[in-house]
């Protein structure tokens, strides 16, 4: 299935958008702009010739001296069309996407991993967190202009006790909203 | 800087009656039946675990009983990469296990930070717990890791009770 | 018994404990001991190994990218090794497919034994570890002869393979091929028809298909739920459709039938290395034959001027990858790998992502195990086959 | 009389036994009760909520319906030493003993109180099932 079939296979369910084939060697690659990702993720999931139902990945690349910035990569798959698809969302520094968690319950940590990692805002995710680095950490280290050592010494203070609601109100202090 | 206190094995000094003897016995018997504590982070505990497992018997030296808790454990070996978020959680085990203890740091990641020289990892587990020993390799063989337990319980005949 | 109110209790199931494969925490909401919400927090052992490989050259991020699944490390290197030649444009010999083929159903296999151990052992059966391991050291010691090394014997590169094959490899591969399935049946004797063991697996941690297929569980875990979705049929790579081996599905989904999968895998994957094993001549073409890539012979190197050029410039400058982006996927032994790479044309990999089955499997827990009790956690999280290593990276 | 040394005896070398470890290990012992160490233990996490807890109810009613039947077992043993000359007439009276704990026995069982395993869990499921339906 390439990239061209793929688009002409949305063109119908998701008017006017402005689909961008992109080269690639292994398999059908398209840029989606960002207003449009979750009806075009919906359309991919639930059409009879797409029906891309497993969420592989969803990770982002820093292309730090171009703008817009960021590129965030959905690789889907397609059990019963034996197809593969990756969507590609350029993105700037600061903006947000609107999340595709309701589509595929598997984006809900993927999407925190690249929030974590990249800084990258997704709205309307329940529980944007960090999820690799510790939860007071500052910075997003796999930008290009993060540092790849940051000489600081191992930090071991924690409280010895934590009460239950103490617990919960740190988590819900950590989960980030649209504000900023 | 986490002071690498050393952690005083020493006997209550009030006791005036404890002879070398008595003293020889008491270092026997801690080393020839150490008990690690589980703290494998990642590929050196599968080295460990294979260490522990039939081939490489620790138990021919007192050590295979790996106690879940480090309540019950005396030595803690630290296999793997020790990453930032995981130091307090370390620090914290260590300080619960009751003295007498000592600590490994098994394979080059958690003696320098073996080869993720990054942002993630404690270039070396001697910031956050004194080490007694280090064991080389990445993942060290199941022989040097047991040679290194030998020499732990060399270091501990040769120390004051 | 009327249902009384109780308060919910909050036990960490932290980073530190024997049955959590790594470093993985639980924070548990228990009424009793039928649990209400869990809520895994990872990261333990992030690793930065993303950010560091984008310091390494390509050649140099083999080492780290095997560090990432350490119980899948050649399939690691194969779909970083694959993903990088597919940028490159080079296409491998048979010769060297075929010993692909055979490295990885290896690794497979060694990664399922210390699954069953660890697995086996954390229902009960303390004993299956030794049994499990102890089979597992005669394929570290196949890794020692090919790469002198037991555990991360990088000997997949890109371009092809370190070296030729050593000398009494194709023994002890046959002596192994031939004394493992008798080992599985030991094993299956031990634990199949067991009644404590199917007592503590069956219809425990039930995963429906299109709930793994929305949660992206690809992997022995989907096919556990009927679906018989397999790289290695789906998408062929390394000639995998050249060789006859199906694939074992079961359709409970829940931990017993991951069990059965998993197990029914290792026998096919005895039968495609006997296959592998029969085509590969003991010598022969170890790498494919671009100059800027695989390094010349070392007899040549002293011999001969324009290949001592030729090995410096691939050791000290490496050789550079035309800019794009590649993702080919295989079939780890916990499911789909695959490394996303993007190159900008420079001797230095611009981003490289590695898929992770674990960390899908972690993501799904919660869904999966809320209602049932602590010892399900523990069965649970055994049959999903999490490593903390690949989660994190 | 003549008996009981065999039981002091056991008892002495229980008690010393038990006796010597414990003090050996208090004398030779080094101690320094740090905060951190007398803190609980959570898996190197800091403790979520306190030890002191409302427990489910389950635990205790499972600790008291032990402690019932196990004392049911302990009469059996004095019964079944002087079983010679109690004859029939023992027989008999133990066995409406039993008749009255398996009373309580199929009490407790149909009330629900013994599954403690997945059948407490596929309960659950159900009535939280029959309470979505309803």
């Amino acid at each position: 299935m390439t990239a061209s079939d793929i688009i002409n296979a949305l063109a119908p369910l998701v008017p006017n958008a402005s689909f961008e084939e992109a080269s690639s060697v292994d398999f059908a690659t398209i840029y989606v702009p960002a207003p449009r990702l979750v009806e075009t993720c919906r359309a991919l999931r639930d059409a009879d010739g797409l029906r891309f139902t497993t969420i592989i990945e969803i990770t982002a690349a820093d292309y730090l001296p171009r703008q817009p910035r960021f590129e965030v990569v959905y690789h889907l798959l397609s059990i019963s069309r034996r197809a593969r698809v990756r969507l590609k969302v350029r993105v700037g520094e600061g903006d947000a996407l609107p999340t595709v968690q309701g589509i595929w319950k598997g984006a809900g940590w993927l999407e925190r991993e690249v929030w974590d990692m990249f800084g990258i805002v997704f709205d309307g995710h329940p529980d944007l967190r960090r999820l690799l680095m510790p939860e007071d950490w500052e910075g997003h280290p796999a930008r290009k202009d993060y540092p790849v050592q940051i000489h600081k010494t191992a930090q071991t203070y924690e409280p010895l006790e934590v009460s239950e609601n103490e617990f919960r109100a740190n988590i819900e202090r950590d989960r980030v909203k649209r504000a900023h | 800087m986490a002071t690498a206190e050393a952690h005083d094995h020493g006997l209550d000094p009030e006791l005036p009656l404890l002879t070398t003897t008595v003293e020889k016995v008491v270092q026997w018997a801690r080393r020839s039946a150490i008990w690690p504590a589980q703290f494998g982070l990642a590929c050196c505990a599968i080295e460990m675990m294979a260490m522990a497992a039939s081939r490489y018997d620790i138990a021919r030296f007192g050590a295979e009983v790996f106690r879940g808790s480090p309540r019950q454990s005396d030595l803690m070996i630290v296999a793997g990469r020790l990453s930032r978020k995981m130091a307090p959680a370390m620090r914290r085990v260590y300080d619960q296990m009751p003295d007498p203890k000592w600590v490994i740091s098994m394979g080059a990641c958690a003696s320098i930070g073996g080869v993720f020289d990054n942002y993630a990892i404690v270039q070396g587990v001697d910031q956050v717990v004194p080490v007694d020993v280090y064991v080389p390799g990445c993942p060290p063989r199941p022989e040097s890791l047991i040679y290194g337990i030998v020499q732990l319980q060399n270091k501990i005949a040769r120390s004051r009770a | 018994m009327a249902e009384l109110r109780t308060e919910t209790m909050t036990v960490n199931m932290g980073p530190q404990h024997p049955s959590t494969h790594g470093v993985l925490r639980l924070v548990l909401e228990l009424d009793g001991e039928v649990i209400q919400s869990v809520m895994p927090t990872i990261g333990y052992l992030h690793t930065g190994i993303e950010k560091t490989a984008e310091q390494k050259k390509w050649q140099q991020v083999i080492p780290l990218v095997e560090r990432m699944d350490y119980l899948g490390a050649q399939s690691n290197s194969l779909a970083y090794a694959m993903a990088v030649e597919k940028l490159l444009g080079l296409e491998m010999p048979g010769r060297v497919k075929d010993i692909r083929v055979l490295i990885a159903e290896l690794q497979r296999i060694a990664s399922h034994l210390i699954w069953l151990g660890t697995h086996a052992m954390e229902i009960g059966a303390v004993s299956m570890l030794f049994y499990a391991i102890r089979e597992r050291e005669l394929l570290l010691n196949i890794n020692e002869l090919i790469a002198g090394f037991r555990f991360f014997p990088s000997y997949i590169r890109i371009g092809g393979l370190r070296e030729d094959l050593p000398r009494g490899f194709h023994e002890s591969v046959n002596a192994f091929l031939d004394r493992f399935p008798a080992k599985i049946d030991e094993f299956e004797g031990l634990l199949t028809k067991n009644d404590i063991f199917r007592r503590r697996t069956q219809g425990v941690g039930v995963i429906t298909q299109d709930d793994a297929m929305n949660w992206g569980l690809v992997g022995p875990i989907l096919r556990a739920t009927g679906s018989d979705y397999d790289v290695r049929r789906y998408f062929p790579y390394l000639g995998y459709e050249t060789y006859t081996f199906n694939i074992p599905t079961a359709s409970e989904g829940d931990v017993y039938a991951r069990y059965r999968v998993r197990i029914a895998e290792m026998r096919e994957s005895v039968k495609i290395c006997k296959q592998a094993i029969s085509r590969i001549t003991p010598s022969g073409v170890w790498a494919c034959d671009d100059p800027r890539v695989v390094p010349p012979p070392k007899d040549k190197v002293y011999s001969e001027m324009e290949a001592l050029i030729q090995h410096f410039l691939i050791y000290s400058q490496g050789f550079t990858v035309p800019a794009g982006e590649a993702y080919v996927p295989i079939e780890g032994p916990r499911g789909e790998h695959g490394t996303y790479i993007v190159s900008d044309g420079t001797n230095r990999p611009w981003r490289v992502k590695m898929r992770a089955p674990s960390f899908m499997a972690i993501q799904s827990l919660p869904a999966v195990v809320r209602g049932g009790l602590i010892a399900d956690v523990v069965a649970v999280i055994g049959s999903t086959d999490v490593v903390m290593g690949d989660c994190d990276r | 009389m003549d008996g009981w040394l065999g039981v002091v005896i056991m008892i002495a070398l229980g008690v010393g036994f038990a006796g010597v470890m414990i003090g050996l290990s208090v004398l030779l012992g080094p101690r320094n009760p740090t905060p951190e160490k007398l803190a609980p233990y959570e898996c190197g996490m800091p403790a979520v909520g306190d030890a002191r807890e409302r427990h489910s109810v389950k635990f205790y009613l499972v600790a008291m319906i032990f402690l019932l039947f196990d004392i049911e077992i302990a009469f059996l043993y004095p019964w079944a030493l002087a079983l010679r000359d109690l004859g029939w007439f023992g027989f008999g009276q133990i066995l409406t003993f039993f008749l009255i704990l398996s009373v309580g026995y199929v009490y407790v069982w149909r009330k629900g109180l013994l599954d403690w395993g997945p059948a407490v869990v596929r309960r659950i499921r159900d009535q939280r099932a029959e309470r979505k339906v309803a």
